[in-house]
């Protein structure tokens, strides 16, 4: 069972959040300029990274605010949790 | 109570004298198979069943050979009994676990008709028929066969115990724990490692599977220290004893079950049966022991076969002497301390049969010091006695002489596997050490702490030292203090002899079949020869093949030995063979344990309005709407659904209703940008609703589908009141805020859920009016001044309301906004007001047959997630100049096809047929084609989403999502459900008051 | 415009199921109605404001810090969100003070004060109780500090009024009756 | 190939069964290839035996990272059925289905397949509507179905509770008879030894790490025993899809779970069909070695490991308990994970790619055992003709773009 450290609450199990996905992607400005595909890469195309991976959580039963969190999706390691606007670990920070 | 008595003179094994555990003062009755049999509190089934000298206590899966008890604990393959009667039973208990209460009744399992004449212990001889994966091979003649015949017997052998009848009347209990250090293990290093933790002022939690600490260590020259290391630690931490930790999840996160009331009789059971612990630390250690391992050769699962350290524990805890005459079979030193205690115990010791050669060391001078027969480098070849071990057979490694002895127990050890278990499964990696020819933790920094046994640390004064430095590290890896160095004063043990890794006896191929390395499901020796034969030369293709490792022992004995035999099979280095993956749980734990209360009525909440109490006594029906309770219909004096909801229709349709509908979601929209995020959120446009003014909102998800629908009304000009449907009240709250914190942080909105704050009491119909007026005397209820789809503040029954002119109906209609408190008052004022004009209270199928005749769709019945706006024929609450959450989406070549499903209007070419709810569309073309069963499919057009009888229209209506509907009106299609094809016409949507004058009157 | 009558919550005021927990060591009774205001904004903004329009209400961080002002108590929620308790009848003036004092702010205020419903945890085995419904240590927290969290499956809001003795939890009213059935079934085995 | 049969095991077994063979040759790697299949799971080995059995395509070689047959269709809970809701679906499982009853026969190996019934209980009124609606549109697509009420449902099985004081009491389930379960390691090994035989090259331990591109076409892999040359190249590894897509330089729409299944200790024969309900999420059928089979969701977070966390399986035993009161105290003996790539419609990608000659098969999710055949057999139609098979046609990448869906998940469907 995870260990998720809310910013605000501080360090919760897994099962008080629900999981967001992916992070960091930005909903088009003038999404009508968009080709069909280009809108669905940003609707659907995930990159479903193996290893450091940058995910939204929501803190559903505690303060219900939304947070970034890096996760390992293989040992499932958590080495950092960071607000909304924040942005992530450049990859070759990551081991 | 080591106070010795004399050996009874009862068949071997005996009570050869008291034993740690027992209490020789306290008889204890149990029955295995119906016999009657007398133990010592204290007992285990295993120790009492021995001393009483039972040996075949079992029958194995495939040939059903008699089984004895192998081994004193956890890893015990082979005692399986069904314990208790009825809805106490419980199948596949381990015999050596158990501890006996009186009035214990076991049974033995998967023989026919009895233990001692199981008639499919003739499988036994076809046994050579029946190699691993044999079924794999053969059954392939006729399917027929294969289900009527072969499959059905295949299933029938199946299987141990059976399955209790009836529902568990035991109880189960749930509980977290945090702690700074965990160790798991309470023998002498886990003693140890929590001594030194608690030490270092850390908060300690340590958990043993055994019912005492440091079990069956009373002779251990270590005594005086294990003594004291329990008083203190019991005093320190906490201590949780006949609790197995089973599993080891992500970020030290462990859960253990706690037999609660297990050792107890039936009557004596306070409250809980089981209780499973949940466990958060921040450091770990693991002191999980080893598991000593068969040996493998011709016929070692006879009964009266023991595992060397069994021999020993029946000894120590129980006082029970496995044999009188005793031929030891070993790789190593630990079996000759065995044998010596065994002796001084008043057992003969018939020989000491060594793989090893040219033996050295201190254990085996001390032995033969002893007077006892040591043969190096010989092995068991072969042990005679079918239900009960009569002598071994020997013979030189070399190939030499042979030998016959006589004996009446046999123990054997093929050295020790660390419990790696809970190690690996919260994934540390595993190394060989040929040293001890085993795999053992290759620890790495984020994994839990290792001591004792589990990492080779052999011997009592090791097992401190290791289980010390564990516990301190664990504590000082927390910032804590390093504990004060503190050992015990312990005589050296003598120097002894390496065991050397041996994984089978050398045999010719055909006796291969007698050589068991699981002995619950019979895989031998010449399974996993086939297997790495036919190509299956992975650990994991081995175990699946030969199903190695997978009865409820798991493997603990044998899959080592499988592992050690694929190696030399394959000419493969063991040292390169991983083990296969390390499953939880460590041992099976019971589904209702897991469960904790979480189950029955508690599965999940029950919700209910401030108004349920009054409902349950009106005689409601309820219908679960997610979780809450919704009253479905109030039947009257016996009244069937149908007839129900045509008065409670007609009611509405005539006087007036009043409807609880207080489940819907409400959440309050507040700040400067709250009309541009509804502008974002909804289809349709918000900024010009004005003050005191309701809309009408639809919700798309950003794929452009429907996902959720309700009226907001602008209370103020920066707050709104959003409803949402009932069952998506959470999810659009949380959608709300996930765009306001992830995506448009500089808008100035705040929302606040208020759905359980406020009680909303609807009143439909006609003469709704006059009702609230009664409620309201002096507020201007009029359609001038009160119009459709506007709010006010009113003082109704005294209370301060919100009243909103919405109607969900079709009719003139207010929905009475209070908060929960008064709601019932508020109800009950509305009630003895109404009476004078026919109020009906009137449930959520109603409440659907009157919007249906609205043609007011409901989101998640006559939707699915694949509609859009569009498709429900709303373009008019779509708007074309904003941006909005889906919109570029509907624009997307399938989406925006003018040939989509679209909803329509259904009426039967027969008023009275009822259409059922889900029937298929079929065109007229294709109708003929309809002959079930079907051989070839028909085109379907589309289906029918909400399906009703009209009382106020006095005919049936349907609801339909048709495919191109909106240009084939007037079209007549066929609903096809049940075997029946129902001709119908597709129309509007809308079957009563089109053109609205009821609603807006 | 108050109420007229007095009306019940979902569990009444004195419900019989509590009766026999102190048996087991446990006491839990229903508090009865209070004001309760949901207050929005940044504290940085409204903090002061807020301190002078309602005698010394304090609303700053962080979050879960919990403050009495008088006979009330700010609880706060998330980084720009406080539970305001006040005494019922309290609630609209408060409610009225504040919208004052915030005007022209960027701030929300909703008076939610039936949206959750109160009960008082105590006894010697309170703790216990917690530990077999919340993997959450409430042992050693204060009055000055509350947690948000699961009891069960019920979202609650658990505030040590005077801990040990008194846990107060705030529930929504359409998940009480199920809390209270968790919490005496739970109570069996303390 | 050795044949198989009651004959040849007798005859074997005289010899002692010194005379077996493997069962598919240890295969090491040549430098090329007409088609290079990336994943030697059910779905990759049936797709290569396909290949060979249909379209006479032999030069052919299965790249299997680790152990053959170790991922998803050695962790599922075996689960075999068509009664899916969308023409689309409903057309491509029933397709498999078929080819599932003749599969023993056509492989000369007993896959076990065990049509003991499926049934889909509902717990609410809108779920009875859901159900009978996928109900009447199986029964109208050629797939066996039935409703049965509440009384149907205690008759097929009365082991269900069926209790009205159920928390979610069943109100009735969809019954399809022909649906049921089959040995999931013996269709990896099966497929294997009859593309082996057809003179499919089955490589283990060989990890692609790369493709080799040249102007939008693809000419081969890069793996750990070195490179491999192939004008067509097949990526059919379940849980890593995009992994994969990512070293071929594209992008996909699916997110890989944890999915956790868990298994009792054997008892004697009690529960003579697989019971699923989504609303209370459990599913449970009793295996031929006497456990029962117990699956739920998926974990909700993104993950690679093959494990889960523990509440998923409390949840759902507390389900399993509620609908069978006499399990409770039976118990848990191993629970397991797998990695299962969720499409956002919950319904499988297979065909082309944006590079020629690179095919996809993939985003099963949690059904793909039950498709194993099928998915091999029109894969390989695909991979052959270089076209789409037209059951495949409709589960194309481009429909994320045009927004043709054949939205599983939206249609409330049951998974697995």
């Amino acid at each position: 069972m995870l260990l998720i450290d809310c910013p605000h609450c501080g360090p919760r199990d897994e099962t008080e959040f629900h999981a967001g996905g992916e992070a960091h992607i930005a909903r088009p400005e003038k999404a009508a300029e968009l080709t069909d595909a280009q809108w669905a890469d940003y609707l659907f195309m995930r990159s479903n990274t193996k290893g450091w991976f940058a995910e939204r959580w929501v803190h559903a039963a505690g303060c219900r605010r939304w947070f970034n969190v890096e996760r390992h999706t293989v040992t499932h390691e958590i080495r950092r949790t960071y607000p909304m606007a924040g942005a992530p670990t450049e990859p070759e920070e990551g081991p | 109570m080591t106070a010795t008595r004399p050996a009874n003179l009862r068949a071997p094994p005996v009570r050869a004298r008291g034993g740690d555990w027992v209490d020789d003062t306290r008889p204890i009755a149990v029955s295995f198979d119906g016999r009657a049999y007398t133990g010592l509190a204290g007992d285990t089934l295993a120790s009492a069943l021995l001393a009483n000298g039972v040996r075949v206590v079992g029958r194995s899966l495939k040939y059903h050979r008699p089984r004895g008890i192998l081994s004193a604990g956890f890893e015990e393959p082979n005692a399986l009994v069904q314990l208790g009667k009825g809805a106490h039973s419980e199948p596949n208990a381990l015999a050596t676990r158990v501890e006996i209460y009186d009035g214990m009744t076991a049974t033995s399992v998967n023989r026919w008709p009895s233990l001692s004449h199981d008639v499919f212990a003739a499988f036994g001889l076809l046994a050579r028929f029946m190699p691993a994966g044999f079924y794999y091979k053969t059954f392939l003649g006729s399917r027929v066969l294969w289900d009527r015949l072969y499959e059905p017997f295949l299933r029938r052998m199946a299987g141990f115990g059976r399955a209790p009848v009836g529902a568990d009347p035991e109880n189960y209990d749930q509980r977290h724990l945090q702690c700074d250090v965990l160790v798991v293990g309470g023998g002498v290093a886990g003693l140890a490692s929590a001594r030194a933790a608690c030490a270092s002022g850390a908060r300690v939690v340590l958990i043993e599977d055994n019912p005492e600490l440091a079990a069956g260590l009373a002779a251990s020259p270590a005594k005086e220290w294990i003594d004291v290391a329990i008083g203190v630690v019991k005093q320190d931490a906490t201590v949780l004893t006949r609790t197995t930790v089973f599993g080891a999840y992500d970020a030290g996160y462990f859960a253990a079950l706690q037999r609660a009331s297990d050792h107890l009789p039936q009557e004596a059971r306070a409250g809980v049966r089981q209780r499973l612990w949940l466990i958060r630390a921040k450091q770990v250690v693991l002191a999980t022991g080893a598991i000593e391992r068969p040996l493998v050769f011709p016929n070692n699962d006879r009964p009266g076969v023991y595992l060397a350290g069994a021999a020993r524990a029946y000894l120590d805890r129980f006082g029970v002497l496995v044999g009188r005459n005793v031929v030891a079979f070993t790789n190593n030193d630990e079996t000759y301390a065995t044998v010596i205690a065994l002796k001084k115990a008043g057992a003969a010791i018939a020989a000491i049969v060594d793989v090893r050669a040219n033996l050295t060391g201190g254990a085996v001078a001390l032995a033969k010091h002893e007077g006892i027969r040591v043969l190096e480098g010989y092995v068991v070849v072969d042990v005679r006695g079918r239900s009960a071990v009569r002598g071994v057979t020997i013979a030189a490694l070399d190939g030499g002489r042979r030998e016959k002895i006589a004996c009446d127990a046999l123990l054997m050890s093929g050295g020790w596997s660390p419990a790696v278990h809970l190690f690996s499964q919260q994934g540390g990696k595993l190394i060989y050490d040929p040293g001890m020819a085993a795999f053992v933790p290759d620890r790495r920094p984020a994994d839990p702490w290792c001591a004792g046994a589990l990492c080779g640390e052999t011997g009592v004064d090791a097992a401190i030292t290791g289980g010390w430095r564990a516990g301190s590290s664990a504590a000082t890896a927390l910032g804590k203090p390093a504990p004060r160095g503190l050992t015990a004063e312990l005589p050296d043990e003598p120097k002894g002899d390496a065991p050397l890794a041996f994984w089978r006896v050398p045999v010719a191929p055909s006796a291969e079949r007698k050589c068991f390395i699981d002995f619950q499901n019979d895989s031998t020796l010449a399974d996993v020869s086939l297997a790495v034969r036919e190509g299956f030369t992975h650990p994991e293709h081995v175990k699946r093949y030969t199903l190695t490792g997978f009865g409820t022992d798991q493997g603990k004995t044998g899959n080592i030995n499988a592992l050690g035999n694929i190696a030399e099979r394959t000419g493969g280095d063991l040292a390169r063979l991983a083990p296969t993956t390390f499953r939880p749980p460590f041992l099976p734990v019971t589904f209702g344990a897991l469960a904790g209360r979480e189950k029955g009525a508690l599965l999940d909440p029950v919700r209910v309005t401030a108004l349920h109490d009054w409902h349950v006594a009106a005689g409601a029906a309820f219908e679960n709407v997610g979780q809450w309770k919704r009253p479905w219909y109030y039947p009257k004096d016996g009244e069937t659904l149908d007839q129900a909801v045509t008065r409670e229709c007609l009611a509405v349709r005539n006087n007036v209703g009043i409807l609880d509908a207080s489940t819907l979601g409400k959440i309050e929209i507040v700040g400067a940008d709250a009309a541009a995020f509804l502008n974002r959120v909804y289809t349709n446009a918000w900024s010009k609703l004005g003050v005191g003014r309701s809309r009408y909102g639809l919700m798309c998800r950003e794929d452009g589908m429907l996902f959720d629908d309700g009226t907001t009304t602008r209370l103020a000009p920066d707050r709104f009141l959003m409803t949402t449907t009932t069952g998506n009240a959470a999810a659009v709250l949380d959608w709300l805020e996930e765009w306001l914190q992830t995506e448009w942080p500089d808008l100035k909105v705040y929302c606040t859920s208020v759905t359980d704050h406020w009680s909303t009491i609807a009143l439909a119909g006609p003469r709704a009016r006059e009702v609230l007026q009664c409620l309201a005397p002096g507020t201007a209820l009029d359609a001038e001044n009160f119009p459709f789809m506007s709010y006010q503040e009113v003082v109704v029954a005294g209370v301060a309301a919100r009243v909103f002119r919405i109607s969900f109906t079709g009719e003139l209609s207010f929905e009475i906004n209070v908060p929960w408190h008064d709601a019932r008052h508020v109800w009950e004022a509305a009630i003895t007001a109404g009476a004078a004009f026919g109020i009906t209270p009137y449930g959520t199928e109603a409440m659907h047959v009157l919007r249906a005749e609205k043609g007011y769709p409901i989101i998640g019945q006559d939707t699915d997630g694949t509609v859009t706006p569009l498709d429900l024929g709303m373009a008019w609450a779509v708007s074309t100049k904003k941006d909005f959450l889906g919109k570029r989406s509907l624009a997307r070549p399938d989406t925006a096809r003018p040939d989509r499903k679209q909803f329509v209007g259904l009426l039967t070419s027969d008023p009275s047929r009822v259409i059922p709810e889900g029937a298929q569309i079929v065109s007229e073309s294709n109708i003929a084609d309809v002959r079930l069963p079907q051989s070839s499919p028909v085109p379907m057009e589309g289906h029918v989403t909400s399906s009703y009888f009209s009382a106020v229209l006095g005919r049936s209506i349907a609801l339909a999502l048709v495919r191109d509907g909106f240009r084939r009106t007037g079209e007549t299609v066929y609903a096809v459900a049940d075997g029946h094809a129902i001709a119908a016409r597709i129309g509007p949507t809308v079957f009563y008051d089109p053109d609205g004058t009821r609603r807006d009157g | 415009m108050d109420r007229v009558v007095q009306g019940q919550g979902p569990l009444g005021d004195d419900p019989p199921m509590f009766a026999d927990l102190a048996a087991h060591g446990l006491t839990v009774s229903v508090v009865p109605p209070l004001g309760q205001i949901n207050l929005r904004g940044l504290d940085h903004e409204i903090a002061q404001a807020v301190a002078a329009a309602c005698n010394g209400l304090d609303v700053t961080g962080p979050t879960n810090r919990c403050v009495a002002a008088g006979a009330s108590w700010s609880l706060c929620l998330g980084p720009d969100e406080w539970l305001l308790v006040v005494p019922k009848h309290d609630t609209n003036d408060t409610a009225r003070d504040l919208a004052a004092g915030l005007a022209g702010k960027h701030a929300s205020i909703v008076d939610v004060s039936s949206n959750r419903i109160a009960l008082d945890v105590g006894g010697p085995k309170a703790v216990s109780l917690f530990s077999s419904l919340t993997s959450l240590d409430i042992s050693d927290l204060g009055p000055d500090r509350c947690v948000q969290t699961m009891l069960a499956k019920a979202q609650v809001i658990i505030h040590p009024l005077a801990a040990p003795t008194t846990y107060r939890v705030f529930l929504r009213p359409s998940y009480a009756r199920h809390l209270a059935d968790v919490i005496v079934d739970a109570t069996r085995f303390l | 190939m050795q044949r198989f049969s009651a004959f040849a095991l007798l005859a074997k077994s005289l010899g002692g069964h010194q005379g077996w063979s493997r069962q598919w040759r240890l295969a090491t790697p040549k430098d090329a290839y007409d088609v290079v299949i990336v994943g030697g799971g059910g779905h990759g080995l049936a797709t290569a035996y396909y290949l060979a059995r249909n379209h006479g395509i032999t030069n052919v070689a299965v790249l299997e990272k680790g152990w053959l047959g170790g991922g998803n269709v050695a962790r599922n809970t075996t689960i075999v059925r068509s009664n899916y809701l969308w023409d689309e679906s409903a057309a491509l499982y029933e397709h498999s289905l078929k080819l599932w009853e003749d599969l023993s026969q056509d492989l000369n190996y007993n896959v076990m397949l065990s049509q003991r019934g499926v049934l889909n209980l509902a717990h609410s009124l809108q779920e009875v509507r859901d159900s009978r609606r996928r109900v009447y549109a199986n029964q109208l697509n050629g797939v066996d179905a039935e409703w049965l009420d509440r009384g149907g449902v205690k008759v097929f099985c009365p082991l269900i509770n069926t209790d009205e004081s159920l928390r979610y009491p069943v109100l009735g389930a969809t019954l399809q008879r022909r649906a049921g379960t089959a040995r999931h390691d013996a269709v990896a090994w099966g497929f294997a030894r009859a593309a082996d035989s057809r003179g499919v090259d089955i490589v283990e331990n060989c990890e692609v790490t790369g493709f080799d591109i040249q102007g939008g076409r693809v000419t081969g892999v890069q793996t750990t025993r070195g490179a491999i040359r192939a004008p067509k190249v097949a990526i059919v590894v379940a849980g890593h899809g995009s992994v994969m897509a990512e070293r071929a330089g594209f992008r996909l729409p699916l997110e890989s779970h944890p999915l956790q299944a868990l298994v009792s200790e054997p008892i004697k024969p009690v529960l003579d069909c697989v019971v699923m309900s989504n609303a209370v999420h459990v599913y449970v059928s009793q295996s031929d070695k006497g456990e029962l089979v117990i699956g739920a969701g998926i974990d909700s977070y993104n993950s690679y490991a093959q494990r889960g966390s523990l509440p998923v399986v409390t949840s759902q035993l507390g389900a399993l308990i509620a609908l069978f009161p006499m399990f409770s105290r039976l118990k848990m003996m191993r629970n397991w994970g797998g990695i299962v790539d969720v499409s956002p419609d919950a319904s499988p990608i297979v065909g082309k790619t944006p590079i020629d000659g690179l095919y996809f098969n993939g985003g099963w999710g949690t059904g793909g055992f039950k498709a194993t055949p099928g998915s091999g057999h029109i894969f390989a139609h695909t991979i052959a003709h270089e076209d789409p098979h037209p059951l495949a046609a409709p589960f194309n990448l481009d429909r994320f773009s045009t927004g043709a869906l054949v939205d599983e998940h939206g249609a409330a469907a049951v998974a697995h």
